[in-house]
């Protein structure tokens, strides 16, 4: 089981701000392809830049999830 | 060395950051600072009224290690004897401070150059998200520019 | 534009000096600053008495003129909406701020780059002189530093 | 007649802070070597390297000066 969180855009897109995913893949990157794969909004979500974080950190594609993450979606940021 | 990180939605007291970071310590010799105010995104035109408000959203508890990493590159690349970084987030008004940043030094160059790589870093990769709401009542989410990637590059290679 | 260059004897208040630079105008997106302190002159040894108090002479009438033409340059180089610099003189302690410069713009790098430019030209071309006295009440002239000089000069060679 | 001022160490050193000269030399740099002739005190302040201003802007040996003028000379400045 891992934690999704979704923020400003994609959140707003996805009309959720997370979830719980009980049987995640091996990789962030096939994780982030699984979401985008179910249906239009997603795919819009995920077809833009999308950062990824894997426990607040900011992470890639390749970077491994292991039960009891927190992953997080979100456009590039706009601070400052 | 003193740190001090705050993601918060009520302003900051300018003065009151300052003596709190120099006060007691006689080798600091300057004190860089960096204030970001909501400003009009465009000044031609109807130039007081283009942004009614901005919200700030961040994602809680990845905010605050974000910045301390960055806080952490910074004291590892310049002799600072303290760093704050505040970060207001929330719904702020046209004028209003969103971030505050201070680096002290012995020396002003390791201050200023400082200061400016944490505004800089902070930019691409603190995850704060602006949302403008504009004076007929819609919303948009603020892009991200690609002069801030490039402000945020160059400090990859310089000395 | 606002330009405001002080030179007195009474500390500067910071928050109201940021206040009275930005309010009103919404096009401001950020305010670089720096604030020079009495320090210490080496943190080795005895490292809170090396100094007792710093004297500032200057110039009077040619430093407000020296102030005004450093700013000016500096407007013409960056898109600047606001700048003020306060230069204090007379007797200061340790942790005393002796200088505050602020600059304004809609774009955080031309308020960075005016400011440590205002900072660095100010070092080696407004005429103000620090004279130390040591604990044991000897005192002595300080003498000008070829890193300022240096770093005055860079601006020189800059895009 | 001319006001010359003298700062800082300078003074200190010349034990003035100033004077009136009526008949000036033609230029900044004659004016620097006529007070330098006067002695020992004078040989030493000039001596070093020393900052000049022709009424309140900086100047050179080849500044020309006028009656009326205001000059400074002083060693290199330490404010900030």
């Amino acid at each position: 089981m891992i934690q999704v969180l979704y923020f400003a855009r994609l959140r707003d897109r996805l009309g959720t701000a997370g979830e719980e995913i009980a049987d995640p893949p091996a990789t962030l990157g096939e994780l982030a392809d699984s979401l985008a794969a179910r249906g239009d909004d997603w795919a819009e979500a995920f077809g833009g830049k999308v950062l990824m974080a894997v426990n607040q950190e900011m992470a890639d594609r390749g970077t491994p999830l292991s039960d009891g993450d927190e992953v997080g979606f979100f456009p590039p940021v706009t601070g400052g | 060395m003193k740190v001090r990180i705050s993601v918060q939605t009520a302003p900051f007291d300018l003065a009151e950051e300052m003596s709190r970071l120099t006060g007691g310590d006689v080798g600091i010799g300057g004190v860089a600072s960096f204030v970001g105010l909501v400003r009009a995104r465009n000044r031609v035109g109807e130039r007081e009224a283009e942004i009614s408000t901005l919200t700030l959203e961040h994602y809680p508890g990845m905010t605050e290690k974000a910045l301390g990493r960055i806080v952490d590159t910074a004291r590892e690349r310049w002799p600072l004897q303290g760093v704050t970084v505040i970060h207001r987030v929330g719904e702020l008004q046209l004028g209003d401070p969103i971030v505050l940043v201070l680096t002290a030094s012995a020396h002003r160059r390791a201050a200023f150059e400082s200061c400016e790589f944490i505004m800089d870093i902070l930019k691409t990769e603190a995850p704060f998200w602006k949302k403008e709401r504009l004076p007929d009542g819609s919303e948009r989410w603020v892009d991200a520019r690609e002069s801030d990637g490039a402000a945020a590059a160059r400090w990859l290679t310089s000395p």
